[in-house]
């Protein structure tokens, strides 16, 4: 009988099966899956003829085994944080930006221009106003996504990763053209900015007042997705834009309303970048934030909470990436590492519902 | 060795603050840019580094691919925490530098290619355009149709001055050389610089140089059987055929030195501009293909530089538009050079303003 | 040669590597996984092809080295997202990162040494009288023949054979597929995997064609170019070799209009090869504002049998 | 074993987390005859038949097929064992062409050319006359109405020779004609000795075709009859579990001043051909106007227009006295006008939203659900209890994802919205596709509730049956326009149905 032949074909005798049922995750499964995948990439380490357990204490010492390395882990998180806020709430609409990187320049650039074209403005209304432009400097490059998305039905991944490319020869542009500091030997870089737009920072260190900005806008955001009509009415569209639309919902209208939005808070990261930390504007600003911003939000689950954690881990595990380069390890490692702990924690939330299953012959 | 020049850039050039006294086994750190891997401007740091870790048994750390943004001055300022002398080999780390030395009073920095100084903090550099001025020499008698090509990486003073001395010395033997310039707007991507050069090679040019951290340009001149210069260091092995020669760094004498003088004592916050006398900067081998006839030019011509004899800015030299830049007799200072933003007559190419 | 010979010459030889890799996002977009690790996957590829060369001195076996750490990179990626129901963009990511980090750890022994390679060309001097085209297809080597072989393969196998109406039936509708009796599990882990292979494939030609040493990054973001030209391709293999070639030309426009002495900054006419696609494809979707887009409808959700419809 | 028995299903349980969609079924079907599986929304007859062919995975039980144990591994392996199963959410690829759905997984050839595919084409064209099923086989599936793609879907199993065919509310979207047709093809079916099962809760359906019938409510079975020795009046009280009363319409006519007035409406589809050819039409206060037509003729337009979602072309459109320029689905939504849409997952609901967010849909503007731009959260939770306890929306609380709900249970939570917000229009689109007798009874009782306090319904409607149970005036929509009418008294079912083929007979459309 076919029945036969059909029932009785060898099969492999293991499946991994998702256990469905199982929503919820056990506490211990994010520790399991970071320790998961230091054990992974101790094996590179280890094969690099170091000892893995030395390179992540030197790790979690540089990032956060002083008072310094912590403030710099906070220093690279509040970038990290403001993109990836701003990447989770286009996301909320199912628009993947990816083009944070290309935001956070516009927002450098525009928060720029105001020390170079008003230069005899009174200082107090300087910072001001370089969060304003910013802002707007981001939410502009963010609509130059959103526009084409919305109306012309051009696929955001593709436009927002283009125009990337685009700020960043923009900033090249000026950098190297208009803006170079004109006692800088003809170097690339603009002038160091006058005290007034340097924003204030915390004691000794390098922390500065964008962390405000973007627990602020941390705070506003659950606030704001949770419990107000424009957070329903994206969590409608999230969910459903055809259902959407039947509400009444003007999905075009969001699309360029969430796209600012989120251009804007990369843009103010830029702002933060250059006015609180770098304090000129010059070629490689942004060493990738934007890009990491993604995965920050991600790991987030675009909760609020988790943003601020996974912006901070993400922090550290730069700081302390480029720590243990002092003793040796090449700089790739924390590259693969970081990529390592991002499969394992996306992949450890699923395992613990992984269920291998045996079949009897 | 010789102290640099009275024309440096600094504005006020601070007092040295080496512990005088000396430290007997300084901690040594170097920051790059790039990977010791990319065959160019990193590759000869780390070649530097050994050479002094033979030379004087001292053994530094390193930390490559440090971004010339925030990160540099974190990085500089971890490494401060436990070395008493760091080496930062990029010009973007200027400013980083400088503000962890006024951090870091009791550490010695020393800086590539910048003009800041402080008291702890010192800067190098060396005038590789005398190696230009040498490669542009066998460009000038390579060329068939007096037609070279030059990829730059950006519009900086570094790239530009280094073009010019290759069109001076080609046009020295050969004063009808025209160089075509195009920018690749990227240190580092071999595909576009390889494009950048093809397009270069399209136009008619049949001897390519690059400003450029990868070996392309030598590669796409080799598969065209053009002839071409690599970049800072010897690129012979990518293409022997093609390959010419080309200006090259060497840093492992001088830190040598920076590291013997912090141990006697002696360091003090100089700004150093090395050139072919000290042998900081050369030329490569010259490539097989290279005539012995003009081997024996550039031999001679390197002779005179190394006694002071020639002058690679030395005038008349007038501009890409025809204004003279260094009148009969003069030479142009180290500061000039340092912040050059035009062309010498025979270059084709625009810097944007 | 003209101006518009060398204008497609070059546009082949720096679109081929492109073409690789769009073709092989394709492939994965095509079976419903989104890959954004082609940047990753392209780096393993150009690493592991310049290792093996170096002690091998083959052609082939490098290629199949390429394929083997490509390949088995896109395996992570398709045990994430396809029996993890992971996130297939953070995947990607993921991969990426990984892939980044993983190349310059491997190749840090063989970094900037020169290969001495070359792959065979395809002489056909018969054809050169053709006016444009002909002096550019008469020497073109066999990779890049292959790259064309392969988009007229992937043509045919998507819109003629049973296994590409599954393919498309996999990425549009899974559980479609699945009560019909595709294997959706097991063909989008073929898909994956192989679709990865070719991204591979793309690094092993960056290596072996075109700029013939292993230097770590050497990518420089042409992954990344290659996903978006995936979208600019509507996923089709026969546009791809189109929007390959055209960003290929475009890629090399601005250098030539550097060289005919405009004084446009060169910045701007870098950025032209993005602005046009981005305007391009504006156009596109105006024109087209009430058909489908192609893109495969399922493509980025993990297929779930029990999940309600 | 009795070698009769095609299927046999023993102490089947399903569990979706806390719920039990199969508690121990038992279910027993032979070979060559026509089962019908009967039950409420929710009863668990969909799981059933998904556990049997393969879809879902039961938690324990055991399943014999032709008297051999079986494991159900998948669908190809249900497939492989003769089970070929029909969606109740049709399983389509949306861009393939009806041929390429059909022949899709087939193993045949690998390579596929221009003959192949024409052959293969009029293979299917063939089989689909002779069951009276046609469709175009060469344009892709999302070009196709519904009652075309169900047609394919029913083609799709007889085409793979499955001898268990199982068919998941086959006839929803059928209109009369077609589901005769359709109770043909199953006869035919049945005399080549396959078994057929079909899930319905039309009673009268079960009466017309099933040679047996099990019953389940609530996840268990209850009993499985003969059709010989039962009778509608029993089945429904089995599977309700107590008596129906029928709603007795009330017959005076009530209609008051027109509500809404359309000339000459035109509008285009979606891939930008022409679908509303000018249309006239109007619904008076107090009245129920049904609009019957095959299919694809324009019906979801016409309600997508009036309702705003599309744009539309030339036309005049008055809604109580004044004539609106324009229409956005904002503007409908504040006039008054809601909407049942044709596929309540695809427009209707947010599948992933829980209870409440779907509840808010129309009325989270308005000063009762928000305050201050923030939505009042526990006044709203309170509110959609209320709604859910009202309409008898079987959920396991406020949060669960609508997609999680049976198909009839999200129909009245679409309904307990809608008509929360006291519409004076209210454009259905079959609004009882996929409801039980109890629910269907419910939701006519809401027609009939609004049209009593004045209100309107324009109910577009492919069951014929529906549409002259309820509608005082009955119109005919063929090829994007109105070509008849007929009062309630004067209503003639093979009259309309000739219309709706587009026939016209003597007395011409009295439009
Ligand atoms: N089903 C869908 N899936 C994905 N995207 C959709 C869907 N429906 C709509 N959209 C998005 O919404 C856009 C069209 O929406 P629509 O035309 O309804 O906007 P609108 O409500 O009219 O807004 P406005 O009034 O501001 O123009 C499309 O460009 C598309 O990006
Ligand atoms: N994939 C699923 N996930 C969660 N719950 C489910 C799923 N499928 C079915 N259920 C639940 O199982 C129960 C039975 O559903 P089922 O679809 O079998 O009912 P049905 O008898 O077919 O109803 P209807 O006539 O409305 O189609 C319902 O309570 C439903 O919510
Ligand atoms: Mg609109
Ligand atoms: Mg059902």
């Amino acid at each position: 009988m076919s029945e036969e032949s059909v029932t009785n074909r060898w099969r492999f005798p293991i499946r991994l099966e998702l256990d469905s049922t199982k929503k919820e995750n056990a506490w211990w499964v994010p520790f399991l899956s970071i320790f998961l995948a230091l054990l992974f990439c101790a094996v590179f380490i280890g094969l690099n003829g170091m000892n893995p357990l030395t390179v992540y204490l030197k790790m979690v010492k540089g990032a956060f085994g002083s008072g310094y390395g912590i403030s710099e882990t906070l220093v690279k998180a509040i970038p990290l944080l403001l993109c990836g806020l701003g990447v989770s709430i286009a996301y909320r609409i199912a628009i993947w930006n990816i083009g944070a990187e290309g935001q956070f320049i516009a927002g450098a650039l525009a928060a720029t221009a105001v020390t170079i074209y008003f230069p005899g403005l009174p200082g107090f209304l300087v910072i001001p106003l370089m969060v304003i432009f910013g802002i707007v400097g981001g939410a502009i490059w963010g609509l130059l996504t959103a526009v084409p998305r919305a109306y012309f039905q051009v696929n955001e991944l593709i436009t927002s990763l283009m125009l990337n490319y685009v700020a960043l020869l923009l900033l090249n542009y000026f950098v190297f053209g208009p803006w170079k500091d004109p006692k800088g030997f003809n170097f690339p870089g603009t002038p160091e900015f006058e005290s007034y737009a340097q924003m204030a920072t915390l004691g000794g260190t390098r922390l500065h007042l964008g962390l405000i900005f973007g627990l602020v806008a941390v705070v506003l955001y659950a606030f704001f997705i949770k419990y107000s009509k424009w957070g329903y009415e994206l969590r409608l569209i999230g969910a459903n834009p055809t259902a959407a639309k039947y509400a009444g919902i003007h999905i075009n209208r969001h699309i360029l309303i969430v796209m600012a939005i989120s251009g804007g808070l990369a843009g103010l990261a830029g702002m933060s970048e250059v006015s609180g930390v770098a304090h000129k504007l010059m070629y490689g600003i942004s060493p990738g934030y934007g890009y990491t911003a993604i995965i920050v939000a991600w790991l987030a689950k675009l909760n609020p909470m988790g943003l601020i954690i996974s912006s901070v881990l993400f922090g550290g595990l730069i700081v302390g990436g480029f720590s243990v380069q002092t003793i040796g390890l090449p700089s790739s490692t924390s590259l693969m590492l970081q990529g390592a702990i991002l499969f394992f924690l996306i992949g450890g939330e699923k395992m613990s519902r992984l269920r291998l299953k045996y079949k009897k012959a | 060795s010789k102290k640099s020049d009275d024309a440096t850039m600094s504005a006020k050039p601070e007092a040295s603050v080496a512990p005088a006294a000396g430290i007997k086994a300084p901690r040594v750190a170097f920051v790059y840019i790039g990977p010791p891997g990319d065959g160019g401007w990193t590759f000869q740091h780390d070649e530097g580094r050994k050479f002094m870790e033979k030379e004087t048994g001292i053994k530094a750390d390193t930390v490559e691919n440090v971004p010339e943004s925030a990160d540099a001055e974190r990085i500089i300022t971890e490494l401060a925490q436990n070395h008493d002398l760091i080496f930062t080999t990029s010009f973007g780390y200027m400013d980083p530098t400088l503000n962890v030395a006024k951090n870091f009073p009791k550490v010695i920095f020393m800086h590539t290619a910048g003009y800041k100084t402080a008291p702890n903090m010192g800067t190098y550099f060396g005038r590789n355009y005398q190696g230009s001025y040498l490669a542009g020499m066998v460009a000038g008698k390579m060329t068939k149709n007096n037609s070279l090509g030059y990829v730059g990486a950006f519009p900086i003073p570094e790239v530009i001055y280094n073009i010019n001395a290759y069109t001076l010395g080609a046009q020295s033997v050969n004063p009808a050389i025209k160089v075509n310039v195009v920018w690749s707007n990227t240190w580092f991507d071999p595909t576009t610089e390889k494009q950048a050069a093809i397009s270069l090679l399209d136009k008619g040019a049949d001897v390519l140089m690059a400003y450029q951290d990868s070996p392309a340009t030598l590669q796409a001149a080799a598969e065209r059987k053009a002839f071409a210069g690599g970049n800072d260091s010897d690129m012979t092995r990518y293409a022997p055929d093609a390959y010419l020669t080309n200006p090259t760094w060497n840093w492992g004498p001088y830190y040598t030195k920076v590291v013997k003088d912090l141990i006697a004592g002696t360091w003090t916050n100089e700004q150093f501009m090395g050139d072919m006398k000290e042998g900081m900067v050369g030329i490569a081998p010259l490539g097989k293909s290279v005539p012995d006839d003009v081997k024996k030019l550039v031999e001679d011509a390197q002779a005179k530089i190394i006694s002071g004899d020639l002058n690679v800015f030395k005038g008349p030299i007038t501009d890409a538009a025809g204004a003279v830049k260094v009148a009969d007799g003069q030479v142009l200072s180290d500061a000039d050079i340092l912040s050059t933003n035009w062309f010498v007559k025979g270059v084709e190419g625009t810097i944007p303003k | 040669m003209d101006f518009m010979t060398q204008l497609l010459a070059a546009a082949i030889s720096s679109g081929t590597p492109l073409l690789f890799a769009t073709l092989g996002g394709i492939m994965c977009e095509r079976a419903g996984i989104i890959n954004l690790g082609a940047e990753g996957l392209m780096l393993i590829g150009a690493v592991a092809t310049c290792i093996t060369y170096l002690h091998t001195e083959s052609v082939l076996l490098s290629i199949l080295a390429a394929f083997a750490a490509s390949g088995l990179l896109g395996l992570i990626h398709a045990f994430l997202s396809i029996t993890l129901r992971s996130n297939q963009v953070v995947s990607g990511l993921g991969i990426t990162l990984f892939g980044t980090g993983l190349s310059a750890y491997l190749g840090k022994s063989v970094s900037g040494t020169p290969l001495p390679v070359s792959v065979p060309k395809l002489n056909l001097a018969w054809i050169e009288p053709i006016p444009i085209i002909g002096k550019v297809f008469a020497h073109l080597d066999l990779l890049t023949w292959f790259s064309i072989l392969l988009v007229i393969l992937m043509h045919l196998f998507i819109n003629k054979t049973s296994w590409g109406l599954h393919l498309r039936a996999i990425g549009d509708s899974p559980g479609t597929a699945d009560v019909m009796g595709i294997r959706v599990f097991l063909s989008r882990y073929i898909y994956v995997v192989v679709g990865s292979m070719m991204i591979g494939l793309a690094g092993a030609d960056l290596i072996l064609v075109y700029s013939p040493s292993w230097i770590e990054g050497m990518t420089a973001g042409r992954g990344w170019i290659a996903v978006a030209l995936v979208i600019f391709a509507k996923w089709n293999p026969i546009r791809a070799l189109a929007v390959a070639y055209f960003f290929g030309a475009l890629d090399t426009l601005g250098f030539r209009i550097q060289l005919i002495g405009s004084h446009i900054p060169s910045y701007f006419l870098k950025m032209l090869p993005y602005i046009l696609t981005i305007l391009v494809l504006m156009y596109m979707g105006w024109r087209n504002r009430n058909k489908l887009t192609g893109k495969p409808e399922a493509v980025g959700e993990p297929y779930i049998r029990e999940q309600r419809f | 074993m009795n070698e009769n028995i095609a299927v046999d299903m023993q102490q089947i349980v399903k569990r979706f987390g806390a719920v039990i969609a199969n508690d121990q079924v038992d279910f027993k079907a032979r070979v060559g005859e026509i089962h019908a599986l009967l039950g409420e929304n929710g009863a668990g007859k969909s799981t059933m038949m998904s556990i049997l062919s393969g879809v879902y995975k039961m938690n324990s039980g055991e399943i014999i097929i032709r008297g051999n144990a079986v494991k159900i591994r998948s669908p190809k392996h249900a497939m492989e064992l003769g089970i070929g199963m029909v969606f109740q959410n049709f399983r389509l690829v949306p861009t393939l062409t009806a041929t390429e759905n059909i022949i899709l997984g087939e193993k045949s050839s690998i390579w596929r050319g221009k003959s192949w595919m024409k052959h293969k084409q009029l293979e299917i064209e063939l089989l689909s006359q002779s069951f009276g099923l046609a469709f175009p086989t060469d344009i892709p599936i999302w070009q196709l109405s519904v009652g075309e793609q169900q047609r394919v879907e029913i083609i799709k199993t007889l085409y793979r020779g499955a001898q268990i065919i199982i068919l998941d509310e086959p006839t929803s979207v059928l209109t009369p004609g077609e589901a005769e047709q359709l109770f043909t093809t199953l006869e035919h079916m049945k005399q080549a000795g396959k078994t057929v099962i079909i899930t319905t809760h039309k009673l009268m359906e079960v009466m017309m075709v099933a040679d047996r019938i099990s019953v389940m409510r609530k996840g268990k079975m209850i009993q499985t009859l003969d059709k010989a020795v039962t009778n509608e009046r029993e089945l429904a009280r089995i599977m309700i579990g107590h008596e129906i009363n029928n709603t007795k319409p009330i017959l005076e006519n009530l209609a008051g001043e027109p509500l809404l007035v359309v000339k000459h409406l035109e509008a285009l589809a979606d891939h930008g051909s022409q679908v509303l050819n000018g249309i006239h039409l109007t619904v008076n206060r107090g009245e129920i106007v049904g609009v019957a037509g095959v299919a694809g003729n324009g019906q979801k337009e016409l309600a997508e227009v009036l309702t705003g979602l599309r744009p539309r072309g030339s036309g005049i459109v008055i809604y109580n006295g004044k004539e609106m320029k324009s229409a956005s689905v904002r503007m409908a939504i504040d006039l008054g006008i809601s909407h049942i849409p044709e596929n309540r997952m695809k427009s209707g609901l947010a599948g992933s939203l829980g209870v409440v967010d779907n509840l808010l849909f129309k009325t989270y503007r308005t000063s009762e659900r928000l305050w201050l731009g923030f939505l009042r959260k526990g006044k709203n939770r309170i509110w959609s209890q209320m709604l859910v306890d009202q309409f008898d929306v079987k959920t396991p609380d406020l949060d669960t994802p609508t997609r999680q709900l049976s198909g009839g249970n999200q129909q009245k939570l679409l309904f307990a919205r809608e008509i929360n917000q006291k519409p004076q229009l209210m454009v259905a689109v079959h609004p009882t596709q996929g409801l039980d007798v109890g629910a269907t009874d419910g939701v006519h009782k809401l027609l009939y509730d609004l049209r009593n306090k004045g209100g309107a319904v324009l109910l577009i409607s492919e069951d014929l049956d529906e549409v002259l149970q309820l509608s005082d005036r009955v119109l005919v929509i063929y090829n994007g326009k109105i070509i008849g009418e007929m009062s309630r008294e004067a209503a003639n079912k093979e009259r309309i149905g000739m219309w709706m083929a587009g026939v016209l007979d003597d007395g011409g459309a009295a439009v």
